[in-house]
């Protein structure tokens, strides 16, 4: 792993509590989801985020409800930290009524503009320029909007990362562009696919600030993102966050990974971004471990809530096909 | 338009364009031009001169040579509250930059079950005849006709391309807008009372073979008209989506002959559509079959004697026509 | 290949390519695949599961996830004495890759009078039917057809898997190679005698209605041949480019009818074109109009309901030749 | 303009008079050029090289004749410099059959495999990935040829500059990346479209060597690409040259730049490139001004010997627009 360094202010008490609360229900979610789509419950492609929720945490709540965020295939928790609903979530996976995009979008298209997502994108590298155009919006309609692409480190070899990034710097634009540096793209190692050892050197070829972090440490993540939210509306232009992290699951649920070495996903276990937060809110008495379990049990029975009444909904009528094609 | 000089008072259809563009930034503050050169050199082709001094360079901009990019941030942009118009300079480079059109602004709507609008326009321009060469001179519309989500016009008139333009940037969803550069220097009544898009208009009436065209094509079906011995009913259909069938149907239902003429390709072109519709629907009416001209299945070669062996020109539409009155 | 079930021992579609790409790659050493996990991964679809092994790491090259530049790159090889497999892992991400196959693969052999030659196959899968969502279930092969230089191939049985792939190896131009995922586990015959492309097939005889189809839609067609009161004759095209017409009129010539069906969008599809030159060509000839089945223009949702509602299944395509048949 | 250094021996006499040759050749063509496009002999699009005549020569004299090399819209110089024959090359631009593509190329597409010239490109940033592909042939087939990617300053902004770049890198590539910086993209100012000072920065991001050059200075040039051709051979990967220098002319040839500042235009033409190989030749004694000036003349010669003989030839046969749309 790469030298991580942050500059920032730990969060208070309280939003560190909040970052914990984040980071149980995407686990919750995410944990569920993974069951789920192995009993057949849910259709389609699903790509969990289990071991980076502190990626997803910190940004969310380092928003504005109205900041805009696009995100990718693995785009539940950024969905959930930015305070998408859960039913309309779990909806959606299901294919129902309810669900967020009543069932036409699924786990890899979920959008809810009332929170600023502006959608969850299966191209890889696509979120890029849409964060860009929701950044100059911001900008041209004098908004105080931030944006924020999410990606990989995998989409980062994708043309739109080097397009996108250059437009924003030389516009810039209030664009914060968050790379989970996952290691693996699919079944590959990033690290073949490039000679240069992290994400963040690779923003000095567009002039722009660059960081990389401990992205399962979700105070890191939060404190960077709110730097940088705050850098980006002062008018100082777009940033670039590298957040190390760990895809614990199969590039999809399902993918046995073969391609992992053990100790390494052993070691990223232990690094579990739960626990970080866990044991340090303990430690400076800013919670007990009870309060704590409470919050992972809360988490639960929402989610167990939500999976009930997804299954509850209705499936979309024959005629819901054939609407939205256009707007009127 | 029709082929008798015009009086050289009037309007050039690439003014009736800047004119549109103009028309639809005065009425909506949200709407901004993106594209290379379009800024402070007023476009390749002058279309946007003009534009960036009376708009300023926040709403006229000049962009790298970084199409996936911009058009991409364009429908973010759509996405979150302006209107952009996007030029792509040629309509070969969608070769770079189909992503954003094919994959977001065609699908973004749907997929979230109309909670996202994507009020966008894509301006581009096509046109053979001047030895541009295989690289820049494809016609390409049939592509964008067989994606659900985009609508597609091709102005054949400086009428229409003002019209039609100021209709592309006032409706709510993605436009693929198809100029012909070889129509830049035409002639004709400036445009004033745009029209929602989707209405075929009859160019010229005839009786004897119905003829089916768009874009620069047009020219060359009046001229046709002029010298065939046959009487012919020109029908210029301004777009492809919406697809206005009920004129076509009409006029067909009286001459009982239809010829459908485009620049394009005819092998899998936007011609085959129109053609199979037409003698499924008249099948007892036709008094012969459907037949169709466009470019063989052929790159436009550089030579002027090649270009000119494969475009479909006047002469050999009043045969067509000539001969479908023979045969039945 | 027909709706009954096929003995256990035969060869699945998946293995048949693989099988495909091994004889390819045994009978010529300049061959070489290329694309995202296609290496030591085996392949996101395990379709080129082994050949990494067999064939090492300089003749199964996994590239990351840059497709503009490894297509790009593929045709430069191909273009100097290799003959590259490129894969592009899902036929909606052309959007990401274009340019490389439409303005320099399919045009450079012509703009250098042949100096020139490109023989590269671009495997690709399409396949909607099993909620992969708007953006991973795109059937585009009418766009490749329409660009001339481009062969067009789908195979869409096990024996054609093989085949077609060796075939398409070959020849010495671009091939557009399109499997399709839901074909990837049906059994069949394995093939191994592969015939030059062009050449489509009588996949059962029947004499009241010709249906004309390709790719996964055959399994449909047969299923509803067994289904129909009427009698139909199925033909796999097995390529658009080259095109079979004789095949075809011989047939309709005979049964005096015709549908056409594809699983793509059937506005502006490659319906249209077939439907086109029949309904020219056999005027005289036809009992009934030429009738199309496609997807209706909407992009394809994630809900299974929605997409069952919007595929052409066997049911309806056994109604359909019933209607044409009751028409006359 | 950016710190220029050059740590290579300077080339021999002969080699520096071959130098100076290649640069009248080319200066004498492109000269030749602009008026016969100006007097309307020459159809299409032409854009010239005046101003730029070193870095052609430096690159095309330092590659073997079995070299690869990829180019675009600007490419004259670098073919005559490769080898090409001048009346082939005017024939093409002519558009007539002793043209080297036979007239369907024309000055965007000049191509001659035979000296390794794959191809001019229309498609801006379109050179790279196909160079990369001619490495990837070269490396795979034990060739030992290097494979050379022209592209502008205005191409770096391009997705496939990125994606090409990474994956000539991480596959150790024998390629050369020569970026000829002349400041303007179309009417663009680039230093306007990157925030990063010079190209060769932006080569960090991909952890290949890169080093800006006086792209006027044939001798520095030349030296920089023996240089990397002979890293290249040595298996040691791809390297990237950014040659400063600029372009005389308008974009296209009649373009009168407006935008260009007059005191930067006469700055540069001060710094001819002719000019400055013709005073060192003659200051350390390695040639005479009449010996040069003979050069200069006999250039002239035969260019206009090459446009006597395009005008003499043939222009191709209707046929011939259908030859090699597919190969045999
Ligand atoms: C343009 C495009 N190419 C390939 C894919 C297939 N694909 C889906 S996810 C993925 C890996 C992405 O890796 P990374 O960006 O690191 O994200 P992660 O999955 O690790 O979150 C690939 C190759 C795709 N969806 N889009
Ligand atoms: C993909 C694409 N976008 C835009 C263009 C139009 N275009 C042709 S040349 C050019 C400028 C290229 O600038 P640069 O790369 O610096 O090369 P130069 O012309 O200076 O040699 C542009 C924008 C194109 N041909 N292809
Ligand atoms: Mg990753
Ligand atoms: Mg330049």
């Amino acid at each position: 792993m790469h030298a991580v360094t942050s500059q920032h202010e730990p969060p208070p008490a309280q939003l560190r509590r909040n970052l914990f609360a984040s980071m149980a229900l995407i686990r919750a979610f995410e944990t569920r989801v993974a069951e789920l789509y192995r009993d057949g419950d849910i259709p389609g492609f699903v790509h969990t985020s289990l071991g980076q929720e502190a990626v997803a945490a910190g940004v969310g709540l380092a928003l504005r409800d109205e900041d805009y965020l696009a995100t990718t295939h693995r785009g539940h928790g950024h969905c959930l930290a930015k305070g998408v609903d859960v039913d309309g979530m779990m909806g959606e996976l299901f294919a129902r009524v309810t669900g967020l995009c009543r069932g036409t979008g699924g786990s890899m298209h979920i959008a809810d503009p009332s929170h600023g997502v502006i959608g969850a994108n299966a191209i890889v590298g696509a979120s890029l320029p849409l964060a860009v155009g929701a950044g100059l919006s911001s900008k041209l309609l004098h908004q105080d909007r931030v944006a924020v692409a999410f990606f990989g480190e995998g989409a980062v070899n994708q043309g739109s990362f080097h397009e996108s990034v250059n437009l924003a710097a030389i516009w810039d634009l209030p664009v914060i562009f968050v790379c989970e540096n996952n290691i693996y793209a699919e079944f590959t190692d990033s690290r073949a696919m490039t000679r240069v050892p992290c994400v963040a050197d690779r923003a000095a070829a567009y002039g722009i600030e660059a960081h990389t972090l401990d992205g399962n440490d979700a105070d890191v993540v939060y404190a960077a993102t709110a730097a940088a939210a705050e850098r980006c509306r002062a008018g100082e232009g777009p940033i670039l966050l590298e957040a190390e992290t760990y895809r614990w699951h199969g590039h999809y649920e399902g993918d046995a990974q073969p391609y992992k070495p053990d100790d390494e996903s052993l070691a990223w276990r232990d690094r579990d971004p739960l626990t970080i937060a866990e044991a340090r809110l303990v430690h400076d008495d800013t919670a007990t471990a009870e309060e704590l379990a409470a919050v992972r049990a809360d988490a639960g029975a929402r989610v167990d809530a939500a999976v009930e009444a997804a299954r509850a909904a209705d499936v979309p009528a024959h005629e819901e096909a054939f609407q939205h094609v256009f707007s009127r | 338009m029709s082929s008798v000089a015009e009086p050289q008072t009037t309007t050039r259809y690439i003014d009736a364009l800047a004119q549109g563009m103009r028309t639809a930034m005065q009425e909506d503050e949200r709407v901004v031009l993106l594209g290379i050169d379009v800024g402070a050199g007023g476009g390749i082709f002058t279309v946007t001169r003009g534009l960036h001094e009376e708009f300023g360079s926040e709403r006229v901009i000049d962009t790298p040579i970084s199409e996936m990019g911009y058009v991409g941030a364009g429908v973010g942009a759509a996405m979150t509250g302006l209107r952009p118009i996007v030029e792509i300079m040629f309509m070969d480079f969608v070769g770079v930059c189909l992503d954003p059109i094919l994959n977001q602004a065609a699908k973004l709507g749907y997929m979230t079950a109309g909670a996202l609008q994507i009020p966008i326009v894509f301006r581009t321009q096509t046109g053979a005849g001047r030895s541009a060469g295989a690289q820049h001179s494809q016609s390409l519309e049939a592509w964008f006709a067989h994606v659900p989500g985009l609508k597609v016009v091709m102005p054949a008139t400086v009428t229409d391309a003002h019209d039609l333009l100021v209709a592309a940037v006032r409706d709510p969803n993605p436009v693929v807008f198809i100029e012909n550069r070889r129509l830049y220097g035409m002639r004709g009544q400036a445009g004033e009372d745009p029209l929602p898009l989707g209405q075929a208009r009859v160019a010229r009436s005839g009786d004897e073979v119905t003829v089916v065209t768009w874009g620069q094509s047009l020219r060359e079906c009046l001229s046709a008209a002029d010298e065939s011995s046959a009487s012919l009913e020109v029908i210029d259909l301004r777009s492809l989506v919406p697809l206005d069938m009920e004129t076509v149907i009409a006029s067909v239902r009286r001459t009982g002959r239809l010829l459908v003429v485009h620049e394009a390709v005819q092998d899998f072109g936007a011609g085959g559509e129109i053609a199979a519709r037409v003698a499924d629907e008249l099948f007892d009416e036709l008094r012969t079959p459907v037949r169709r001209i466009g470019t063989p299945s052929v790159p436009m070669p550089f030579s002027p004697e090649l270009e000119r062996t494969l475009l479909p020109g006047a002469a050999a539409i009043a045969a067509a026509g000539e001969a479908l009155l023979a045969e039945g």
